[in-house]
């Protein structure tokens, strides 16, 4: 494939010039509590957690589809404790279903901050990862870690319901190990992060500290 | 003292009562919405700009993204745009899968507007019931095209594929499940006196300025007006099949589930015939090489039956390999700003996700 | 002294005993949501896994003084109304505080739940809340009307005012009050509907119009908090009426722990059979406006409530 | 190919009043040429006299050739089944339209979105400035000399791994040094 495609896919340098880091290593503080005394504790908090999760009912795209197929008589997530919040203060997980346009994004990080810890972001299709067929369009984002810690990425677009179950089970996996959660990470990194959004969101409104 | 007072609601972007991601901006005087607002633009991906980079054939994988509950109508109003441009031939039997998978597209999108007209009522049932159901259409689909949402099947020319073996068997069982269950349906939303009080009488669209207003589809037969883009302007093997179009008088939200109730049975009697009458031969007329391939110049106005109502694709050529410009109208665009804004003051809030839902009301179809 | 020792441990007792069985009715009526709807559903215990979960949550938000005194002060009200609704009939532990007048005692403290929840939301800001509230307050002025005249009948026809003697008259007459006067029973039943919140008279925190009302802005352990008073108040509610209508538990004349526990299994028989009535209702029923909400109670169920009296007046002799 | 009777007399009727082209395209397609300053006046009259009081569609594209735009109007009779699509064009340079939302109520929204999306102006036009884009400072992005592209490289950062249409396999494996099971490695590109 020497010629070029129809479509014309930016070279790497193109890219690389857009390029940043990636999004930052969180570091398990605040997140696994090493005293041994505690270990039977986190253990029991972290069968409860993983057996209980609030997921946000705020379908962010198109991805919002295959949710109510999810939820319902045949995939019944609500076997796996899965159920909908109404609002963030409730939830536990929120659910990027898609594609995030940037006027969603603003409205996705507050809703994301007001969520209270620990809180879980699970990115839903392929364009979340590395922006899909939406590659060159001028109002999605490409890179959802970029402005929000994400803990499991579901591939495909559409992802089917078995592989959304099986992103449950990777996140139900990752709470018991106490490796999911990145909310204090979140608020580690707030620069990086909001350095990130910044660039995105260009009539910035939001409140100076993160004190949700 | 809280009645009195004039409050502002947001309803979404993020709410469990919004029909996908938009907002409607409500001025609320005690339980009465007096202003209602909407706000659009969380799902748009800029699709018209990208499909003027993509080549005909690209613009397949984006076009079926338009709106999700229902995708097949999209692809088949481009797929005969371009037929039009280019004066390609459809074999017979390509006509008659068409009318089978976009009467499949119907029925799937009418479960889901069951699961939404109830669930925004409280009544979670029927919503599990149906879209529960619903997954027997889409294994029909995954059968067909591999895929249980976006099909990208019905190309220029004819369709992707043939039907696989004992595909025709399968459909007919699924449609008499289907039968089965809509009985079970009915009785349960149609019957309950407590959604025919919350139902009848609200959300009002007036006979009189119904067409004026741009409304289109079941609402717009739900005033009594008989207008459908099967068979004013018949496509695909709609002339060939026998169906009724159901009008209601009242234009309420009532009238319009009475009038989705009828045209889901509609649409398994349209599946069944097409079925029975389907011609043997070839299903697709082969295209040239997709890279290569390009469309004369011209432009072409082509509308299609979807269940929120008729969409309509303006599909302009240059002569070159790409599309200059593709327009989408769907029906949401007129039913979820300008008509909704008209309806929703003087409306209860416990309303106004009901109306939403029997609006069909389709964010990403305003905005694309 | 035995006496207060029986009472002190009674009231610890009491307290677990509701808390386990609503949090497990709870888990229970989503378990049969799910069946209904052609699901397999989460386990009965899931409720106490939301619990626990929610309790852990690391960060909560306080939204100022009555915000956080919301949850708290449901929590009282469901512990101070539950040691005044004797459990069992004859038992040293689970008869509770019983006193002269505990019926209209009762009527005012249910209430106070829901004034707590509606001064916390208030404060949270919400429009959604406060919407919410005002009409939980108009519903509630639609429910508390028949739900009184049922209750006015009884006391009219029994002349007394204390649930203790109400049972007392069940068990030594063997009639059960929804024989002796079945219009209060009507009438209180519609009446339940509106009390547990389910279909279609969730509307407080109807999904689809107010995210969930009251409760949008807590989260954390306010939300757990709140669902174990809310646990704890179905368990209260269910014992009032079995205790009032149907004959109460614990009837019987096995003695000791063994005739506890057959009172118990009795008890856990009649709620659960009265409980299904306000969940299977709210399985097939869509939601009703608010308005719409308050001309049901005032149509039927104030009718029944009326007969209830009239009746009661009839049976007294007062009438005729 | 004859017998377009209808199409024929309103098209006819049209030509009678206003200084336009047009053709009959198809089955009840009629394609119509006119002036800017005539756009409103020919669908009032297609509306009040001729009864097409659906506005169908308003579309917009973009002749950058010519500089121009083109903007078409498509109004649909309910009792003849007949549509009209009426084309107009106006400078680049000079984007202003008539605004015909006192016809029909839902131009509005359409003007709107061109607004936006193109930047042609309606004079009063009632609405907020924003319809579908939020803190919008390029040129208005469905011009066709707004490179969308390029305004996604510049703005948002993309993870590296798709700069060419590689073995997508190969690459998960050198990132992370997953094993390629043996049923897919026969796939493999190479």
């Amino acid at each position: 494939m020497s010629e070029k495609n129809t479509i014309g896919i930016p070279t790497v340098e193109e890219i690389k010039q857009a390029q940043i880091d990636f999004s930052p290593r969180c570091t398990a503080a605040g997140r696994v509590n090493d005293k041994e005394t505690q270990k039977m504790v986190d253990y029991i908090l972290n069968f409860a957690r993983k057996h209980s999760l609030f997921v946000l009912a705020y379908g962010t795209g198109c991805g919002a589809i295959e949710i109510p197929a999810t939820m319902t008589s045949r995939y019944d997530a609500e076997r796996f404790g899965i159920r909908g919040a109404a609002t963030p203060r409730q939830a536990d997980i929120l659910m990027i279903t898609g594609y995030l346009s940037t006027k969603t994004l603003k409205r996705v990080i507050r809703v994301y901050e007001q969520m209270q810890d620990p809180k879980y972001v699970i990115a839903f299709g392929s364009c979340t990862i590395n922006g899909g067929m939406y590659f060159d369009s001028y109002n999605t984002i490409k890179a959802l870690d970029r402005y929000l810690p994400v803990d499991v990425y579901i591939a495909g677009c559409m992802p089917r319901p078995e592989s959304v179950i099986r992103g449950f089970v990777k996140l139900q996996e990752l709470i018991q190990k106490g490796n999911a959660g990145n909310g204090e990470c979140y608020r580690e990194n707030l620069d990086w992060y909001r350095e990130n959004q910044q660039k995105v969101i260009k009539n910035w409104d939001f409140p100076e500290n993160y004190n949700w | 003292m809280i009645r009195e007072q004039e409050t502002t609601l947001y309803l979404g972007p993020q709410h469990p009562g919004i029909t996908g991601n938009m907002m409607v901006k409500l001025k609320v005087k005690g339980d009465t919405v007096i202003k209602a607002e909407t706000h659009v633009g969380y799902l748009h991906r800029a699709f018209e700009k990208l499909i003027e980079n993509r080549n005909w054939l690209q613009s397949f994988t984006l076009l079926c993204r338009f709106c999700v509950p229902e995708p097949d109508p999209m692809e088949l109003t481009y797929a005969r745009a371009v037929e039009q441009l280019e004066g390609r031939e459809v074999p017979e039997r390509a006509k008659y899968i068409r009318t089978i998978v976009s009467e499949l597209a119907r029925i799937q999108s009418f479960l889901l507007w069951y699961g939404g007209q109830s669930g925004s009522s409280g009544l979670y049932t029927l919503g599990q019931w149906s879209v529960g159901d619903r997954n027997y259409i889409l294994d029909l689909f995954e059968d067909l095209t591999g895929a249980r949402i976006y099909h990208m099947y019905m190309w220029p020319g004819g369709v992707r594929r043939d039907l696989p073996e004992g595909w025709i068997d399968k459909a007919y069982k699924t449609m008499d499940y289907l039968e089965k269950r809509l009985t079970d349906y009915n009785q349960l939303l149609f019957d309950n006196a407590i959604f025919q009080k919350r139902a009848q009488g609200v959300g009002i669209i007036p006979k009189d300025k119904a067409i004026e207003w741009g409304v289109v589809g079941a609402p717009l037969r739900g005033t009594g007006i008989k207008h459908d883009v099967r068979i004013d302007e018949p496509y695909e093997a709609y002339d060939q099949l026998k169906f009724v179009v159901p009008t209601y008088e009242g234009g309420d939200v009532w009238a319009r589930a009475l009038v989705r109730r009828d045209e889901i049975k509609q649409s398994i009697s349209i599946i069944r015939q097409a079925l029975d009458k389907l011609p043997g031969g070839s299903y697709y007329n082969r295209i040239p090489n997709p890279m290569k391939w390009t469309v004369p110049a011209g432009e072409a106005w082509v509308k299609t039956e979807s269940v929120r109502g008729e969409i309509g694709f303006y599909v302009v050529s240059d002569g070159s390999n790409k599309p200059r410009r593709v327009h989408l109208k769907g029906a949401a665009y007129a039913h979820g700003v300008s008509v909704l804004e008209k309806i929703l003051p003087g409306q209860n809030i416990a309303d106004v996700s009901f109306i939403l839902n029997s609006l069909g009301v389709c964010p990403p179809e305003i905005e694309r | 002294m035995n006496d207060i020792i029986f009472k002190i441990g009674g009231a610890f007792l009491t307290a677990i005993l509701a808390f386990t069985v609503g949090m497990f009715y709870a888990g229970l009526r989503r378990k049969i949501t799910a069946r209904v709807q052609n699901r397999v559903g989460p386990p009965i215990y899931q409720n106490f896994l939301d619990l626990l979960k929610l309790q852990s949550k690391r960060t909560n938000v306080a939204h100022g003084f009555m915000g956080h005194m919301a949850p708290i002060w449901i929590i009282i009200a469901a512990m101070t109304v539950l040691m005044f609704i004797p459990i069992l009939q004859n038992n040293l532990w689970f008869e509770n505080l019983t006193l002269k007048g505990d019926l209209i005692f009762l009527l005012y403290m249910m209430v106070f739940g829901s004034l707590g929840m509606a001064l916390g939301a208030g404060q949270t800001g919400n429009p959604n809340s406060a919407i919410g509230v005002s009409r939980g307050l108009s519903q509630m002025v639609g429910f508390e009307i028949p739900f009184v005249m049922a209750l006015v009948a009884l006391m009219l026809q029994f002349k007394t005012t204390s649930i203790a003697d109400l049972m007392h008259f069940q068990f030594t007459s063997g009639h059960w009050i929804i024989l002796e006067n079945p219009f209060a029973f009507l009438a209180a039943l519609l009446s339940s509907l509106g009390m547990f919140r389910y279909s279609p008279f969730d509307i407080v925190g109807a999904p689809a119009e107010l995210a969930s009302g009251p409760m949008s802005e807590f989260g954390g352990k306010y939300l757990g908090t709140m669902m174990t008073g809310g646990a704890v108040f179905a368990f209260i509610k269910l014992v009032l009426f079995v205790d009032l209508f149907l004959g109460g538990a614990g009837n019987n004349s096995v003695e000791g722990i063994m005739g506890t526990g057959l009172g118990l299994l009795e008890l856990l028989l009649k709620t659960f059979l009265f409980y299904m009535i306000p969940v299977f209702v709210g399985l097939v029923s869509p939601r009703y406006r608010t308005e719409q909400a308050i001309q049901f109670f005032w149509k039927w169920p104030s009718v029944f409530g009326i007969l209830a009296i009239l009746w009661a007046l009839y049976k007294n002799g007062t009438l005729l | 190919m004859s017998n377009f009777k209808k199409e024929t007399k309103i098209l006819k009727s049209l030509k009678d009043v206003f200084e336009i082209k047009g053709s009959v395209k198809s089955d009840k397609r009629i394609s119509i040429k006119a002036d800017k300053k005539n756009v409103s006046s020919i669908l009032l009259f297609l509306k009040n006299q001729k009864g097409f009081i659906h506005l169908n569609h308003i579309s917009c594209v973009d002749w950058i050739e010519q500089n121009e735009f083109e903007l078409v109007y498509i109004v649909w009779n309910p009792k003849t089944r007949l549509t009209v699509m009426v084309h107009t064009r106006i400078k680049r340079d000079e984007p202003v339209m008539e605004n015909i939302d006192t016809i029909w109520d839902q131009a509005n929204t359409y003007e709107r979105e061109f607004r936006e999306m193109f930047g042609i102006e309606f004079p009063g036009l009632i609405g907020a400035k924003e319809f579908i884009l939020e803190d919008w400072d390029n040129i208005p992005p469905m011009r066709k000399d707004f490179n969308s592209q390029q305004y996604a490289i510049d703005t948002f950062s993309t993870r590296p791994g798709r700069e060419n249409a590689q073995n997508v396999r190969e690459a998960i494996q050198k990132r992370s040094g997953e094993e390629i099971p043996d049923f897919a490695k026969k796939y493999s590109r190479d």
